[in-house]
């Protein structure tokens, strides 16, 4: 077991200070300035359909494909292709605006959240951490039934919060 | 909650995957005399779970079983089918009413009726 | 590595561990060599019956009476359960060629002191509520037993264990030698065994071993291919044969048909016959072949066909019920039908318990004893004249 | 080299069986592919998450997609492909013995023989395993997934590979509740992205961690866990109890050695790819003249793998057969090696690597 | 009958760990023997959830390592067939 991937290896998800070290994390000035793409994908599998998915060509991953993929932060728009292409479902876009962060996340369960919905968002580990308001679904074919939902909550969660919390019976 | 309902299964109505269920005929199983809804072409097996059918046989040291593999691998699940016992319900399609039975052990031939079916 | 002992018995089948376990018992320091695992050759691959009524009324017979009695006696001192069961069998009887055939048969077995008798529809349709229409009668003993050769191999090997015994395995003999006061045999391992007496044991290889001596005996493996099905519950209240089998062994159609120049039906081919024989587990055991195929222990799509039809025929309400495992074994096989035991002439301290053909397991209790009191000198309850090896070596003898 | 009028046979329509069937069939060969189930695509089905790889991979597509894919793709080039038909033995001149739907018994001579028959689960033996509610994670995957049924409401899954931990994210899409996935090593075994959507959804992972019992009158509706130390015994004192209708066991599939054992087909022994499996050389051959052996059955990998395990034999056995020229044969042999070797990389792939390195050195023997 | 406390390997024939350990300590020394002794692997699976946790007992018992165990052997059929199968 490595010691950076401690957290990811035993509880299943990495912690803030292994995406840190892996350098996914963007910064809160970065955050500020304008929507980031976050790939948390720090182990070396083989897999790009980041890589292809971006328009732009602002993720890559290159030969091999183990790489690990790299971001061109000025090359991306935030279209967010990414989010429902990749297949470990490790992509979000993440901006901060004022005192409300926004996260795009990917989505695959039911029932799919409904914009203007309030709803507990969750960390990492599955724990919520804040409150936060749905404010967009897009579930188009092209994302192949992996919907993409949009969320705000309150800045200062904004490194912690990857999702929300699945309602179910 | 009775025994007959207690494993709490049921059918996956929408899934975000796999959308609607495909439309199937409706057919009709009788488990032990009680009449239990299937979908045409799908295996016994996983009509008694949708059912909530939590036991499928005792074996013939009296152990409680129901399905471990779910692909005709293993004997857990055999019950007696139209009179014929150790039928492997997850790979044995449903036909509209048709008697199955929870087994005790081996089963017994119920006088050897239903053996000529099929 | 060389070591001593008083018999060496090559073959862990379960003549071979019957015999170490009367030797045993009677104090002899006894190693069993095995060239591959206990039962991996006839012993493990056969059913289950101690069938008296298949036998030809002589010394056959008499053996097997007198197995079943030691089977009784062993079922109390050996160390696990032998699943020793007497609930009769009977030889279903679907002509009237065959009822006359039977009748005179069953005749000649009760003048042997054999329980047997013939029993008309409605006994047969009482004692075997599933069986064909087609069967018109049958025989009926109540004394036909059946034993769980695997676990009479098990318990005799314990039962010796306990008194000593030691068992190699992957230890096939490559040479035996004659030494002062016995023989040397080297086994493929590499250890040699010095021992007072040898014990060939082995089976259908048993003409193998003898080659190892210089001469061959008329042992050959006769295949015997057998399907097991899943559990079910009961079919009946015995086991059963079918007529036709008894029938062709003693007027044997295949061979006048051959010698007739006619071609084999697949059934004559693969000598098929009719075992329909349950366990304590309830699987049933259904056979059998009876086949020249030399040493290939492969169980085929054919074969198999011929016995499913079979028993479907005889039992309808099988069609239903599926068969889990094949599996062939070599049945040691003699010219005359009968085993071969007793010491080799000119060669001391040599003897041979094999070829019981499809009698092994029934007989196993039987030729223990027999083959201790041989090897111990003593004079055995049986005049095994007609068992000698010497039968088959001529004058010269080895 | 003649054309050889016997088809070859395919055995198990999954990814690995249909990719041979394709290729063999796109050369012009005979083929025949049999499969025991009466939908093609073996496990495919079940697999409803997008796979990994890169394009050519098919990556980003969920398995029952390809799944489809294959299958069209098959039945488009006219293959003769024979659903519910169980091959049950295999006979020296490799005669395959069917039965079809249970029913109908019959052998086919073969040209040459293609095992892609998978693998199976491993079984984890504790007290109260064989109570209703414990069952292999495929059993669970098949139920949810192929026929739509929850098989419990909470489950705990014991085992945290790729296998339990995905079956574990399906059971929550399908709207169960997952209470806990337990692994007795000490590090998870799974892909850090697949752990990572299970946690974020709740559910907890306990490494070191293994089952002591299942509790229940007539089913499951207890788990007692607890820690174990270095040498895999449980600690005492650290039992924990959980309350679940369900137990899905993950611990690892073997390959289905039982055909090719048949066949007379040399075993060798892998722990990494799942046990004992048929030696085979770099085009899929076994031991045995004619039979080759591909998929989970060759080694348990992934679907992406299988799928070209099964194009390198199909290229292999279209040449052998004679409809394929030894250039082209190379030439296809060897794009699919690229492809192959780009998915055995990385901290997962790297060990598979060696391992298949392993036995195709063994293996190399016959070629 | 609840859960009990007895571990069975082979689910078919339900033949506990304890039966099989006492097997290989009273000498079955592979698979095909323990099979034999106790009937673990015997039952309509024909061992396949079974084998490997037998061949993990040998190896614990006997001090063997994983792949040190003889591969035990597969019979035809290799799934329960129908005797309706064969057709006249």
């Amino acid at each position: 077991m490595s010691s950076t991937n401690a957290s990811l290896k035993t509880d299943g998800a990495p912690s803030i200070e292994e995406l840190r070290a892996a350098g996914v994390l963007p910064s809160r000035e970065q955050l500020a300035q304008r929507p980031c793409v976050c790939v948390e994908c720090i182990e070396e599998i083989p897999c790009n359909p980041c890589e292809t998915s971006c328009p732009q060509g602002a993720l890559t991953v290159g030969d091999p494909i183990t790489n690990l993929p790299v971001i061109d932060r000025d090359k991306c728009t935030a279209c967010g292709a990414c989010i429902p292409a990749c297949p470990g479902l490790a992509i979000t876009i993440k901006s901060l605006s004022g005192d409300l962060a926004k996260i795009r996340f990917p989505w695959e369960y039911l029932p799919l959240p409904e914009a203007g919905e309030e709803v507990d968002m969750v960390d990492r580990m599955g724990m919520t951490v804040c409150r936060g308001k749905v404010v967009a679904v897009s579930n188009p074919p092209r994302n192949n039934r992996t919907a993409v939902v949009a969320a705000e909550f309150p800045a200062e969660r904004v490194d912690e919060v990857i999702s929300i919390r699945r309602k179910h019976e | 909650m009775s025994g007959e309902a207690s494993s709490g299964g049921r059918r996956i109505a929408s899934h975000p995957i796999l959308g609607e269920p495909e439309a199937a005929r409706e057919v009709t199983i009788y488990l032990d005399g009680a009449a239990i809804a299937a979908k045409e072409g799908e295996p016994i097996m996983s009509a008694l779970v949708a059912a909530g059918v939590g036991v499928f046989r005792h074996t013939k040291r009296g152990s409680p079983r129901r399905m471990f593999c779910g692909i005709g691998r293993c004997t857990d699940c055999v019950m007696t089918v139209d009179g014929i016992p150790g039928v492997r319900t997850c790979v044995t399609p449903v036909r509209e009413g048709m008697l199955v039975e929870r087994q005790e052990g081996a089963g017994s031939w119920k006088g050897g009726e239903g053996h000529g079916r099929r | 590595m060389n070591s001593s002992t008083d018999v060496l018995i090559l073959g862990a089948g379960v003549n071979g561990l019957s015999i170490a376990y009367e030797l045993c018992k009677r104090g002899k320091k006894v190693v069993v060599a095995e060239k591959a695992e206990i039962g991996a050759g006839a012993s493990g691959s056969c059913d289950d019956m101690i069938l008296l009524q298949s036998k030809k009324p002589g010394i056959l017979l008499e053996m097997a009476l007198g197995s079943l009695e030691l089977f009784r006696s062993l079922r109390e001192e050996l160390p696990c359960d032998i699943e020793l069961d007497t609930k009769g069998g009977m030889i279903l009887i679907e002509d009237e060629e065959q009822l006359s055939l039977m009748e005179g048969f069953v005749a000649g077995q009760k003048s042997c002191g054999l329980e047997v008798e013939i029993v008309g529809r409605s006994r047969v349709k009482a004692l075997q509520p599933l069986v064909s229409e087609s069967v018109i009668a049958s025989t009926y003993s109540a004394r036909d037993s059946q034993v769980n050769p695997l676990l009479l191999m098990k318990a005799f090997y314990l039962g010796a264990s306990e008194r000593g015994l030691r068992l190699l395995r992957g230890a096939a003999p490559v040479s035996i030698e004659p030494r002062a006061g016995g023989w040397a045999t080297r086994l493929a391992s590499g250890e040699e065994i010095e021992s007072g007496a040898v014990v060939n044991a082995a089976g259908a290889w048993a003409s193998q071993v003898c080659s190892l001596l210089g001469f061959e005996l008329p042992i050959i493996p006769r295949k015997g291919q057998v399907m097991v099905t899943e559990q079910i519950p009961p079919i009946g209240a015995t086991n059963v044969w079918s007529a036709k089998y008894i029938a062709s062994k003693l007027k044997p159609v295949a061979a006048r048909r051959e010698a007739a120049g006619a071609a084999q039906t697949p059934e004559e081919r693969y000598g098929l016959g009719f075992a329909f024989t349950s366990t304590h587990s309830g699987n049933y055991l259904v056979g059998s072949t009876r086949e020249n195929a030399g040493f290939d222990k492969g169980t085929d799509p054919e074969a198999l066909a011929l016995i499913g039809r079979q028993v479907r025929r005889f039992f309808p309400v099988l069609a239903n019920v599926n068969f889990i495992r094949s599996f062939a074994g070599f049945r040691p096989s003699t010219t005359d039908g009968m085993p071969v035991i007793g010491e080799v002439a000119g060669r001391p301290g040599f003897f041979v318990a094999a070829g019981h053909e499809g009698d092994g397991i029934a007989l196993a209790p039987i030729t223990g004893k027999l083959v201790a009191d041989l090897v111990e000198g003593r004079t055995p309850g049986y005049d095994l004249e007609k068992l000698s090896p010497g039968r088959f070596l001529g004058a010269k003898g080895a | 080299m003649g054309v050889d009028s016997k088809p070859a046979v395919v055995v198990g329509a999954g990814p690995a069986g249909l990719c041979a069937a394709i290729e063999l069939k796109r050369a012009g060969a005979p083929v025949v592919l049999m499969d025991e189930n009466g939908k093609p695509g073996g496990q495919l089905f079940k697999q409803i998450h997008k796979f990994f790889g890169s394009r050519e991979h098919s990556a980003g597509t969920r398995g029952f997609e390809i799944g489809r894919r294959l299958l069209a793709d098959s039945l488009e080039l006219g293959i003769d492909v024979r659903l519910d038909t169980e091959v049950v033995g295999i006979e020296p001149g490799l005669g395959v013995w069917a039965v079809e739907r249970r029913s109908r018994s019959y052998t086919l001579e073969a040209g040459c023989v293609i095992l892609a028959t998978g693998a199976s689960e491993n079984g984890l033996a504790f007290p109260g395993w064989t109570l209703p509610g414990v069952m292999t994670a495929g059993c669970a995957q098949t139920l949810v997934n192929v026929h739509r049924v929850l098989p419990g409401r909470r489950v705990l899954i014991v085992g945290s590979g790729n296998v339990g931990v995905i079956v574990g994210y399906q059971l929550l899409q399908a709207g169960a509740e997952v209470a806990a996935i337990i692994e007795g090593a000490p590090a998870l075994g799974g892909y850090g992205v697949h752990t990572a959507k299970v946690r974020r959804a709740g559910v907890p992972f306990y490494c070191g961690t293994t089952i002591l019992r299942a509790e229940g009158e007539e089913g499951v509706e207890r788990a007692v866990i607890a820690k174990v130390d270095r040498g895999f015994k449980p600690i005492a004192g650290t039992e924990e109890t959980l309350e679940v209708d369900t137990i899905c066991i993950a611990v690892g599939l073997t390959p289905a050695l039982d055909l090719a054992y048949l066949a007379g087909c040399k075993p060798i022994f892998v722990p990494e790819l799942g046990g004992n499996m048929p030696l085979h050389d770099g085009y899929m051959r076994s031991s045995v003249e004619g039979v080759y052996v591909v998929g989970d059955t060759a080694g348990v990998e992934e679907a992406s793998t299988a799928m070209e395990e099964g194009r390198l034999a199909g290229i292999h056995a279209a040449y052998a057969l004679g409809f394929l020229g030894e250039a082209a044969m190379r030439e296809r042999t060897e794009a699919t090696w690229g492809r192959l070797d780009s998915l055995r990389q990385g901290v997962f792939g790297q060990k598979r690597f060696a391992a298949k390195a392993r036995i195709l050195a063994e293996g190399k023997v016959r070629a | 009958m609840g859960s009990g406390d007895e571990k069975h390997i082979c689910r078919c024939e339900e033949v506990s760990e304890d039966e099989i350990r006492a097997a290989i300590r009273s000498g079955a020394r592979t698979v095909q023997e323990v099979k034999r002794w106790t009937r673990a692997g015997m039952g309509i699976c024909q061992g396949r959830t079974c084998r490997r946790l037998v061949e993990r007992m040998l190896c614990e018992e006997l001090g063997l390592k994983p792949g040190e165990v003889e591969v035990s052997s597969f019979r035809q059929p290799v799934r329960p067939v129908s005797l309706k199968s064969f057709e006249d």
